[in-house]
C-alpha cells in the first residue's frame, strides 16, 4: 500500500537512518498536553529551583535577558467577549535534526548517549549561533556572571553547574537526574529503567499532570502511548527539526451544544 | 631598474592601455621622478601627518580597546544585545570589513591577469585596504564571541583535551577561509613590494635603510628574480581569486545555513560577494582620492581614467547587488510564509525602515548617476559617492541582523534590538584601527608601485636618465 | 646567484638575539617556577602522614575515606574520627596536640585540597571504587607519601586515556562528567 | 658584515642579552605564579550529624506554608542545606504535584533579608536584643497585664497557625483569660463555610469533586491558583479534562478573566456581584423544568419564585436564553457549581453560596460521583473559620483598642496593616495598643507598630501539623517537621509561647507544661494515635511512621451522610441578591475587581525573588502590578498599555500603570493583590500598588465578613507611564500552526 503521492517529508523520512536513536541508549521525549496545561508556571519556577537559573532582576527583563529554560508562551484568539487564552509551554525539544548542533564550531552543543540535546558550559565559547540557529528560541545567553544574595546561594543545587557570563544555555531535560537514575538502576545490578522513573523538575512538580517524561525507544513507555493520540503534533513540524516534544492541542468543543 | 621595468613590461604587454594612461597628461613623470615621489611620500612627514596619526591611535584605544575591556570585564550585558535577537554590531560590522576587504585584493589580482594596466597606480593600496580590514573583521570576531579566552578552541590544533572543532559548523569554515584569505593576501601584497622595498632602500639611509634592507630580501633586481617574481605574482593572482569568492560565500552561509525568516536564503552567497567587492570597489575609490590628496605628485599617478574605470565597475556592482535585493524581497513575499512576511513588513516598514529605504537609495539609485562619464571623471563627486555606497552597505549588514532575528517563528518570543553606547563606540573605533594601520602601512611600505607604474611610463629620454 | 635571507637579516641581528634570549627565559622562567615550586603538595594544617597510617599501620583507605564507596565524594575523616583512635593510642606528639586543640574547640580542621577539579566536573568515586580502580592509579602511592602530593594531571586528556584504555561505557561523552 | 661577525658576540652585547633573558625568566615565572588555581579547603564537621554523608541527598516531608491549602511537600537536603522542595506523592493534598509558591518556598530560608535576631524599639529604632532579654521584658509586661485586671486584654492575630499551632495559641490566650485569637488571611473563604453551615448545619467544607463531572460551573472560583486547594483542584481540573471519564465541560462566570477562566471552555463575562442573582435564577428554571422533584420542592420553589431568568437579564447582563440554556446544560449535566473570589467577597456572598450550594442541591449533586461529596471534618486546628468571620474578629479588636480594652496583642505570621483595608482603622487602633509584639520572618508593614519584633523560623526549620481544611473526602492529618539546621537566631512560634508561659510561671506554667512545641505536638498526636491509629504497635512507631510518611490518614474511613439534605431555612433572611457597592455610580463608574494574584495569592510570599521573576501566567509581567481596563474603556480614557492612571476609590486612592485587557467586563477594573509593599524585604519593596488600600472596609451583613468586591473607583489619567516588563512579545498565533495542526486544535 505504498503511497504514491507521499509528501516529500515521507520520502525523506523513510530514507533517513532507521531508528535514530538506537545507537543511543534512550530517546528521552516529553509529551505535553495542553488540554491539560492551565500554564500555572508552576513549571517554570521548578525548572529554576533544580537548574540554578540565576535572579537576573528586573532591569535584565527589560532588557529581555531573562533566563529561563521552559517559558509559557500565551496567545489570545477572538475578541471580547469570545475572547479566548492560550498556553503552551515552550522548552528546548531536543530534536533529532537540531540546527544548533551543527553550527557549533567547538561541539559544545551536541546530541549524547541519552539522545539529548546537551549544552557543554565548558566548552562554549560564546558564538551565539546555536541561539539564532534554533527556531524555538530556547537557548539562554549568560550576559553576565549572575551572583546570588547571600544566603541564596545555599539553595544551589550541586549537581549542576553554575554557568559563567559567556557561555549559552538551555533545558537539558535534567540531565543531572536522569544520570542519577542510571546510576541508580546501574547499583541494583543493571537493571533496565523503569517508565516514569526519571522526571524532570518541571514534569515532577506539574499540579495538573499536563506534562509526561519518557523514553520513545521503548514503545511500552507512556510516550511512546500518548503519541500516537489523534490530537498529537510538533511545534513547526514542517523546519524539519524532528523535535523530541510532542504536544497534545487543546480541546476546542463545539459551542452550540452549549448554550 | 629601469631595465628591471623593461623586463616586467616584456612579460606585460601593455602598450595600448599605456597610450590610454598617458593621454591623460601631457608630461608624464620620467623613472626618477617616479622613485623620488613614492619615496618622499615614505621619507618625508610633515606634523599633519602626525597629527592624524595620534588622533586615530587614541580613537583606537579610546573609542574600541577601553570599552572592549569593560565589555570583557561586565560580559556581553554592555552590548545591546538580548534573547531572541543574539546577534548585533558586532557581526554586522564583522561583514562589512570582510566586504571592505574584498576587491583590494580580487581586483588587484583579476586586473593582474586581464593585463589591465591602469590597476598599477592603486593596487598596492587597494590590497593594504584588503590586509586592514580583513584584521579589523578578524578583532570584531573577538569582540564579538563570549568568552574570547577561548576562541583558539575553534581552530583545529591538538591539545591534551582530545577535542577537534566541529568541522561541520559554517562558523568553522569562517575561521579557516578567513585565515587562509589573509595569508594568501599578506604574502600577495608582500611579494609584489619587494622590488619596490629594494628600490626605497637603495634610496634610503639610517634605520630606514635597514628596516627596508630586510623587507627587500636582498633583492638585486637580477632578470632571474624579475623571472620568479613575475611567475609566483601571476601565480598567487590565479590562486586569491576563488579565495576571495569562497571567503565572502561562506561568511554568507553563517546566515544562510541558519532556517531563521529573512537570513535563510539560497541567495545570499552571490549576494554577499557582490555586496562586498561592491563595497570593497567604493572604498578603494575614497582611498584613492585620499591618497591624491595626501601625497604631493600622486596625481600624476592616480590619473581621473581609474575613477573613470572604477565609476563603471560599481555602476555594474550596483545593478547585480539591485537585482539580488529584488529577488530576495520576491522570493520572501513570494513564498507568503507568515514568517518571512512578518520579517519583510519589519524590515520595510518597522522601526529601522529609515535605515532601510537609507541603504536603497545609497546602494541602488545614487550609483546609478555614474552612467555619466562627467560624474565619473569628477573626483569629489566620485568622493561622495563610494562613501555613501559604503555607509549604505554598514547598514545593509546591520538590517540584516536586526530585522531578522527580532522576528523569528513563535511571535510570543518577538524582540527588538537597539544597539548600546559600547557597541557604536567600538564601531567607530573600529575605523580608527583600520586607519592607524593604513598610516603606519603609507609610512613603511611604497603605497604606490614604483616599478609596475614604471611600465606604464614612456622609456627614459636620455635627458630624463638619472 | 641567490637571494640571500641571512644578509637581509643581518641589521636587525642584535633586536633578534635580544628577542629570542627574552623568550627563552620567560618559557625557562614559566616551566622552572612550576618545576622549582610546585603546587602539588600544600603544607597541611596538621603534618598528617599517610605514610605512618596507610603505609606503616595498613590502614585501609576506605577506613578513613567512609564515603567513597557510597556517594561521589570520598570524604575526609571528621575530627571525632581522629580522636576515637588516638583518645587510646599514640596520644602525645606536637601535631596531635594540634588536633586535640580542634577537637577541644569542636573546630573543623581546615585541610587544603590537594585533589582539586573545576566545578564544572561531576567526579563520582563511586562508579571508579565499583569499577575497583585501585585509589592508587590516580592518587599515586599515598601509602608512601608522609606529605601528600598530587602525581596525576587531572586533566581532561588524562581522564579520557583512561576511559579509553578501559572501554568505559560513554567514557567518551561530554554530559557524562560535565553536567 | 661577514659571516662569523654574525656568530660572534661581543661581551656587552652578551650582557645585554643576560639582562634579557633574566627579565623573560622573572615574568614567566610571575605568569605562571598567578595562573595557578586558588587554593581550596576540605572542612569536614568535627562530628558528623546523623545519617550525613556528603554527595548524597536526604529527602524529608513536611508541609508548605505557600497558602491554607497545606500541600504535603518532600525537601531535599544535601550536605545539610535545603535545595529543592517537590510534593509529597503520598500526600492526599499535592499527590506530588506543587505549584509554583511552594516551589519557590526555598527561599523563605534562605532570604537575604530575613531577621536575624529580636528586636525591640527603643526610642523609635529597632534595636537588636537578646531571647532572654525579649522574653524576661515581656514575662514582666505580661505579668503587669494580668495584675491590671485578668482580663480579655491579650489578643493574639495569626495569618497562618493552624493544626495544634492554633491550638496552643487558644490554650496560651485561655489562661491569660482571654479568647481573642484571630485568624485573618485576606483570602479566606468564609462565606464559603458558613454557606454550608447554613445549609447542612455540618462544620466541615465538602470535597467538590471537580475530577470526575461531566459539567463544571464556576461562580469565578478560580480554583487553579487561589481557591480553597490550587494544587489538589488543578490535578482534579487535568483529570477532568483528560482523565479515564468522559471530558467535562467547564463554563466560567466572573466579570474578568481569570487563570480558571482562561482554561474554561466558555467564559461568561457577567455583571460583579450578580452572580447571586444568577445562581438563584437557575434554581428557579431548574424548579420549573421540574429538574428536582423531593418532597421539599415546593419550599424552594416559593423561595426561588421571585427570581426568573427573565428579572436576571438586567443584573446579570446576561440573555434570558443565555441563563435558560445554562440551567439546562447544569441539569443535564447533571453538573457542579462552585462559587469563590469575587463572588464570594461581594455584599451578597453569603447569598450566592448558599444559592450555589441549592443548585447543586437541585439537580442531585450530592453525594455522587463528579458532584458534591461529604468531606470529614479537620481532625483538629480552628473551628472558628466554620462560625465567626475573621474580619469580624479584627474590627472587634479595633474596637476592643479604640476603647482602651487592649493590653497586647501579638501578630503571628500576618501582616493586616498590608492585607486589611486601612478604611477599618487597624493602623491607629494597634499603635494605641501599649504592648503590640509582631511575629514574622521578615519586617514587614505591621512590624512598624510593633514594640517587639520577633523573627521567627522559616516553616522548613519549624515543628508543626495541620489537617487540611478543605478536605480530601477522609479524614488525614500531616505533620510539619525542621529540614534544616536554623541558619537564624530565630524561633517557632510554638516554642516562644511555651518559653513565654514558662517564665510566665505559676498556673500559667501549669497549664503549658510541655517542654517544647515538638513535645506539645506529641502529646496531641498521641491522642490521635490511641482513638484513631491503633494498628501501629507502641506511639513512637506511629510518630516515626508519620514523620517519613509526611501524612496519616484514614481512607477507609467512612464519609459523611449518604444522602444530604439542604435546610430550606438556609435561603431565608439573607437580604437581596442585588449587591452593594461603597461609592455611587455617578461619581466612581468602574467596579474595582481585585484578585489573587496567580503568582503571589494575597502577598504573602511577594518577597520571594523566584516569585517575582515568575512572569504572570496571563500577562507575563514580572516583578510589579497593575490595573486591567477593558479596550473601550482604555479609549474612553484615551490611555495606552502603561500610561499610569490614578485609581480612587471613597476609602482611598493609589496610581498604577493600565494594562489593556481584552478579557474584561467594560465596567469593571481589575487588579491583582499581592504586590505594593512598602517594606517586606529588597524584592518585593516598592513594586506596584496594593488595591487593599483603596478597597472600602464593608462586610457582607450577612455573615461579617469582608465584601472586598464591593468598591467602586474611578480613574484619572495622570500623564505619566511606568515602563512595566513583560515577557510576552506578539500576543497573537498569526495562524502558524503553533497551538495545533489548525490553530487552537480540535479534538
Amino acid at each position: 500500500m505504498e503511497n504514491p503521492h507521499k509528501s516529500l517529508k515521507a520520502k525523506w523520512e523513510e530514507n533517513r537512518r532507521p531508528g535514530y536513536y538506537q545507537e543511543y541508549e534512550n530517546h528521552w521525549g516529553m509529551v505535553i498536553d495542553l488540554d491539560r496545561c492551565t500554564g500555572c508556571g508552576a513549571c517554570v519556577t521548578a525548572c529554576q529551583a533544580e537548574n540554578n537559573l540565576p535572579i537576573v532582576g528586573e532591569e535584565n527583563f527589560r532588557e529581555g535577558r531573562e533566563m529561563k529554560w521552559l517559558r509559557i508562551e500565551r496567545y489570545w484568539e477572538g475578541e471580547y467577549p469570545d475572547v479566548k487564552l492560550r498556553f503552551i509551554p515552550m522548552l528546548c525539544q531536543h530534536c533529532d535534526q537540531a540546527p544548533c548542533e551543527t553550527v557549533c564550531p567547538v561541539y559544545a552543543t551536541y546530541h549524547n548517549q541519552d539522545g539529548l540535546n546537551i549544552q557543554t558550559y565548558n566548552r562554549c565559547i560564546g558564538t551565539r549561533s546555536c541561539a539564532v540557529y534554533c527556531p524555538y528560541e530556547v537557548r539562554y545567553f549568560n550576559w553576565e556572571t549572575h551572583v546570588w544574595d547571600e544566603p541564596l546561594e545555599q539553595q544551589l543545587n550541586p549537581d549542576v553547574t553554575v554557568r559563567e557570563k559567556g557561555v549559552m544555555e538551555k533545558c537539558t531535560f535534567c540531565v543531572q537526574r536522569i544520570r542519577k537514575v542510571k546510576d541508580r538502576a546501574r547499583d541494583e545490578d543493571n537493571r533496565p529503567l523503569l517508565d516514569g522513573e526519571v522526571q524532570p523538575a518541571c514534569v515532577q512538580s506539574c499540579p495538573t499532570e499536563a506534562l509526561t517524561f519518557g523514553d520513545f525507544n521503548d514503545p511500552e513507555s507512556a510516550v511512546s502511548k500518548k503519541k500516537h493520540n489523534d490530537r498529537a503534533y510538533k511545534v513547526l513540524e514542517d523546519l524539519n527539526t524532528s523535535p523530541s516534544i510532542v504536544y497534545l492541542s487543546r480541546v476546542e468543543p463545539e459551542d452550540e451544544s452549549h448554550g | 631598474m629601469a631595465e628591471a621595468g623593461k623586463s616586467l613590461a616584456y612579460h606585460a604587454r601593455h602598450e595600448k592601455s599605456w597610450v590610454t594612461a598617458t593621454a591623460e597628461q601631457d608630461n608624464p613623470p620620467t623613472f626618477a621622478e617616479v622613485n623620488e615621489d613614492v619615496v618622499r611620500s615614505i621619507v618625508e612627514t610633515g606634523p599633519g601627518y602626525w597629527w592624524i596619526l595620534g588622533v586615530t591611535v587614541v580613537l583606537t584605544f579610546l573609542c574600541f580597546f577601553v570599552p572592549w575591556f569593560y565589555q570583557l570585564e561586565v560580559g556581553l550585558q554592555a552590548s545591546g544585545m538580548n534573547h531572541p535577537v543574539v546577534w548585533g554590531t558586532y557581526l554586522a560590522n564583522f561583514i562589512f570589513f570582510i566586504g571592505l576587504s574584498h576587491s583590494g585584493t580580487l581586483l588587484s589580482a583579476v586586473l593582474h591577469i586581464t593585463n589591465s594596466s591602469w590597476r598599477k597606480a592603486i593596487y598596492r593600496s587597494a590590497e593594504a585596504m584588503t590586509l586592514f580590514s580583513l584584521m579589523t573583521a578578524a578583532m570584531f570576531v573577538m569582540v564579538h564571541v563570549g568568552r574570547v579566552w577561548f576562541v583558539h578552541w575553534s581552530t583545529p590544533y591538538p591539545n591534551q583535551m582530545g577535542l577537534w572543532p566541529n568541522f561541520r559548523s559554517p562558523l568553522m569554515f569562517d575561521v579557516m577561509a578567513i585565515t587562509t584569505y589573509l595569508t594568501a593576501s599578506w604574502v600577495f601584497i608582500y611579494m609584489g613590494s619587494i622590488p619596490d622595498f629594494a628600490a626605497v632602500r637603495d634610496r634610503t639611509s639610517g634605520w630606514r635603510k635597514k628596516f627596508f634592507t630586510i623587507w627587500a630580501m636582498g633583492w638585486r633586481g637580477t632578470h632571474r628574480e624579475w623571472h620568479h617574481l613575475s611567475q609566483a605574482y601571476t601565480f598567487f593572482a590565479v590562486f586569491v581569486i576563488p579565495l576571495a569568492v569562497s571567503v565572502h560565500s561562506i561568511v554568507s552561509w553563517d546566515f544562510a545555513m541558519s532556517i531563521v525568516p529573512g537570513l535563510h536564503q539560497t541567495i545570499f552567497a552571490p549576494y554577499f560577494v557582490c555586496g562586498a567587492i561592491y563595497s570593497g570597489t567604493a572604498g578603494i575609490v575614497t582611498l584613492m582620492w585620499v591618497l591624491r590628496r595626501a601625497f604631493k605628485n600622486f596625481d600624476r599617478y592616480i590619473l581621473p581614467i581609474h575613477f573613470d574605470n572604477l565609476g563603471k565597475l560599481l555602476l555594474v556592482l550596483s545593478l547585480i547587488w539591485t537585482y539580488i535585493n529584488i529577488c530576495e524581497i520576491f522570493t520572501g513575499w513570494y513564498s507568503g510564509s507568515s514568517g518571512e512576511m512578518e520579517m519583510l513588513k519589519f524590515r520595510m516598514f518597522g522601526f529601522y525602515a529609515p535605515l532601510y529605504w537609507e541603504m536603497i537609495a545609497f546602494c541602488a539609485f545614487l550609483p546609478l548617476l555614474l552612467i555619466s562619464k562627467k560624474i565619473r571623471r569628477n573626483l569629489t563627486a566620485m568622493l561622495w559617492i563610494s562613501i555613501a555606497i559604503n555607509i549604505g552597505m554598514l547598514t545593509e549588514r546591520f538590517i540584516i541582523v536586526a530585522t531578522s532575528l527580532p522576528r523569528q517563528y513563535l511571535p510570543d518570543a518577538w524582540g527588538f534590538y537597539f544597539p548600546s553606547t559600547v557597541e557604536f563606540l567600538i564601531t567607530f573605533g573600529s575605523f580608527g584601527i583600520f586607519l592607524t594601520l593604513f598610516l603606519l602601512f603609507v609610512k613603511f611600505v611604497p603605497s604606490i608601485s614604483i616599478y609596475e607604474v614604471k611600465e606604464t611610463l614612456p622609456e627614459p629620454r636620455p635627458k630624463g636618465e638619472n | 646567484m641567490t637571494i640571500s635571507i641571512r644578509s637581509a637579516l643581518e641589521p636587525a641581528k642584535r633586536a633578534l638575539q635580544f628577542i629570542g634570549a627574552l623568550l627563552l627565559g620567560a618559557i625557562l622562567g614559566f616551566y622552572g617556577h612550576g618545576w622549582l615550586f610546585p603546587d602539588t603538595t600544600p603544607v597541611q594544617p596538621i603534618e598528617f602522614s599517610h605514610k605512618v597510617h596507610a603505609g606503616d599501620n595498613q590502614i585501609p583507605c576506605q577506613y578513613c575515606h567512609i564515603y567513597a564507596r557510597r556517594s561521589t565524594s570520598a570524604g575526609v575523616p571528621s575530627v571525632n574520627k581522629c580522636i576515637n583512635c588516638h583518645k587510646s593510642m599514640e596520644t602525645t606528639s606536637a601535631e596531635l596536640d594540634k588536633l586535640f586543640a580542634y577537637w577541644r574547640e569542636r573546630e573543623p580542621i581546615p585541610w587544603i585540597k590537594v585533589h582539586d577539579l573545576p566545578d564544572f566536573v561531576y567526579f563520582p568515586h563511586k562508579r571508579h571504587v565499583a569499577a575497583e580502580v585501585d585509589c592508587a592509579e590516580c592518587h599515586g602511592d599515598v601509602a608512601g607519601m608522609a606529605r601528600v602530593s598530587r602525581v596525576a594531571p587531572l586533566q581532561m586528556g588524562w581522564c579520557r586515556d583512561c576511559h579509553k584504555k578501559n572501554h568505559v561505557n560513554n567514557g567518551q561523552q561530554c554530559s557524562t562528567c560535565h553536567k | 658584515m661577514s659571516e662569523d661577525s654574525i656568530n660572534r658576540v661581543k661581551r656587552r652585547d652578551f650582557l645585554k642579552l643576560v639582562g634579557a633573558g633574566s627579565v623573560g625568566v622573572g615574568a614567566g615565572a610571575v605568569v605562571s605564579q598567578v595562573s595557578r588555581n586558588p587554593t581550596e579547603l576540605l572542612i569536614p564537621y568535627p562530628v558528623p550529624p546523623e545519617e550525613y554523608m556528603p554527595g548524597v541527598d536526604t529527602w524529608y516531608n513536611t508541609l508548605c506554608q505557600g497558602c491554607s491549602a497545606r500541600c504535603g511537600v518532600s525537601v531535599r537536603v544535601r550536605e545539610g542545606r535545603v535545595k529543592k522542595i517537590e510534593g509529597n506523592p503520598s500526600h492526599p493534598v499535592s499527590r506530588g504535584g506543587l505549584c509554583a509558591r511552594g516551589q519557590a518556598g526555598v527561599h523563605t530560608l534562605y532570604h537575604p533579608d530575613r531577621l536575624t535576631g529580636p528586636m525591640k524599639r527603643l526610642d523609635g529604632k529597632l534595636t537588636q536584643v537578646s531571647w532572654d532579654l525579649v522574653l524576661s521584658h515581656l514575662a514582666h509586661e505580661f505579668r503587669q497585664v494580668l495584675a491590671t485586671e485578668r482580663g480579655p486584654g491579650v489578643a493574639i492575630v495569626t495569618g497562618s497557625a493552624r493544626g495544634h499551632l492554633h491550638q496552643l495559641m487558644q490554650e496560651f490566650l485561655r489562661t491569660l483569660g482571654s479568647s481573642r485569637l484571630i485568624t485573618y488571611r485576606i483570602d479566606a473563604q468564609h462565606n464559603l463555610h458558613a454557606a454550608n453551615l447554613r445549609s447542612f448545619g455540618a462544620r466541615a467544607t465538602p470535597y467538590y469533586d471537580i475530577a470526575n463531572t461531566p459539567y463544571l460551573l464556576s461562580f469565578g472560583a478560580d480554583f487553579l491558583t487561589g481557591w480553597l486547594s490550587p494544587v489538589h483542584y488543578s490535578q482534579a481540573f487535568g483529570d477532568m479534562r483528560q482523565g479515564d471519564g468522559p471530558r467535562g465541560y467547564f463554563v466560567q462566570v466572573e466579570p474578568r478573566m481569570s487563570l480558571a477562566a482562561a482554561n474554561a471552555d466558555r467564559w461568561l463575562a457577567t455583571r460583579p456581584g450578580s452572580e447571586a442573582w444568577l445562581a438563584l435564577a437557575i434554581c428557579h428554571q431548574l424548579l420549573e423544568d421540574g429538574v428536582y422533584d423531593g418532597p421539599d420542592r415546593n419550599q424552594w420553589v416559593e423561595r426561588v419564585a421571585d427570581y426568573s431568568p427573565a428579572r436576571a437579564v438586567e443584573p446579570t447582563g446576561l440573555g434570558a436564553d443565555q441563563i435558560v440554556q445554562l440551567a439546562h446544560d447544569f441539569a443535564a449535566g447533571p453538573g457542579l457549581a462552585i462559587i469563590g473570589g469575587g463572588a464570594l467577597h461581594g455584599t451578597n456572598g453569603l447569598l450566592a453560596a448558599t444559592a450555589v450550594n441549592l443548585m447543586n442541591y437541585l439537580v442531585g449533586s450530592f453525594d455522587r460521583p463528579g458532584g458534591v461529596l461529604a468531606n470529614s471534618p479537620p481532625l483538629f486546628g480552628p473551628e472558628a473559620a466554620y462560625s465567626e468571620s475573621p474580619y469580624a474578629g479584627l474590627r472587634e479588636i479595633v474596637e476592643a483598642a479604640r476603647q482602651g480594652r487592649l493590653e497586647a496583642v501579638i501578630l503571628h505570621d500576618v501582616n493586616p496593616l498590608y492585607s486589611a483595608p486601612p478604611e477599618l482603622g487597624l493602623r491607629e487602633a494597634l499603635e494605641s495598643v501599649p504592648l503590640v509584639i509582631s511575629m514574622s520572618e521578615l519586617l514587614d508593614e505591621s512590624s512598624e507598630v510593633a514594640r517587639f519584633v520577633l523573627p521567627l523560623d522559616s516553616y522548613l526549620e519549624a515543628w508543626g501539623d495541620d489537617s487540611p481544611e478543605s478536605g480530601v473526602g477522609f479524614p488525614t492529618a500531616s505533620l510539619a517537621q525542621p529540614v534544616a539546621r536554623r541558619i537564624h537566631n530565630t524561633k517557632s512560634a510554638g516554642d516562644f509561647l511555651i518559653e513565654l508561659a514558662h517564665r510566665l510561671g505559676d498556673d500559667i506554667e501549669e497549664a503549658l507544661p510541655w517542654r517544647d512545641f515538638q513535645d506539645f505536638l506529641k502529646a496531641r498526636w498521641d491522642e490521635i494515635y490511641r482513638t484513631r491509629a491503633g494498628s501501629l504497635e507502641g506511639f513512637d512507631a506511629f510518630w516515626t511512621a508519620t514523620l517519613q510518611a509526611g501524612v496519616w490518614g484514614e481512607r477507609s474511613a467512612a464519609l459523611g451522610a449518604p444522602n444530604t439534605v439542604m435546610i430550606p431555612a438556609a435561603l431565608d433572611d439573607l437580604g437581596h441578591p442585588d449587591p452593594q457597592f461603597s461609592g455611587r455610580r455617578a461619581e466612581y463608574p468602574y467596579t474595582l475587581h481585585p484578585y489573587l494574584s496567580p503568582v503571589f495569592h494575597d502577598g504573602r510570599w511577594a518577597h520571594l525573588p523566584w516569585l517575582q521573576e515568575l512572569p504572570d501566567p496571563i500577562s507575563g509581567v514580572v516583578y510589579t502590578n497593575w490595573i486591567e481596563i477593558h479596550p473601550q474603556t482604555a479609549e474612553l480614557l484615551g490611555v495606552r498599555t502603561r500610561d499610569v492612571v490614578e485609581i480612587s476609590s471613597p476609602a482611598g486612592s493609589i496610581k498604577l500603570p493600565v494594562l489593556v485587557y481584552p478579557a474584561i467586563h467594560p465596567d469593571v477594573v481589575a487588579i491583582p493583590m499581592g504586590q505594593g509593599h512598602h517594606r517586606y524585604g529588597r524584592y518585593a519593596s516598592g513594586r506596584g500598588a496594593n488595591p487593599i488600600e483603596i478597597i472600602a472596609s464593608r462586610i457582607d451583613e450577612d455573615s461579617g465578613d469582608l465584601a472586598w468586591a464591593a468598591t467602586r473607583v474611578q480613574l484619572k489619567p495622570t500623564g505619566e507611564r511606568i515602563d512595566f516588563v513583560t515577557t510576552s512579545g506578539n500576543p497573537r498565533p498569526l495562524g502558524r500552526q503553533i497551538l495545533g495542526p489548525a490553530d487552537g486544535g480540535h479534538g
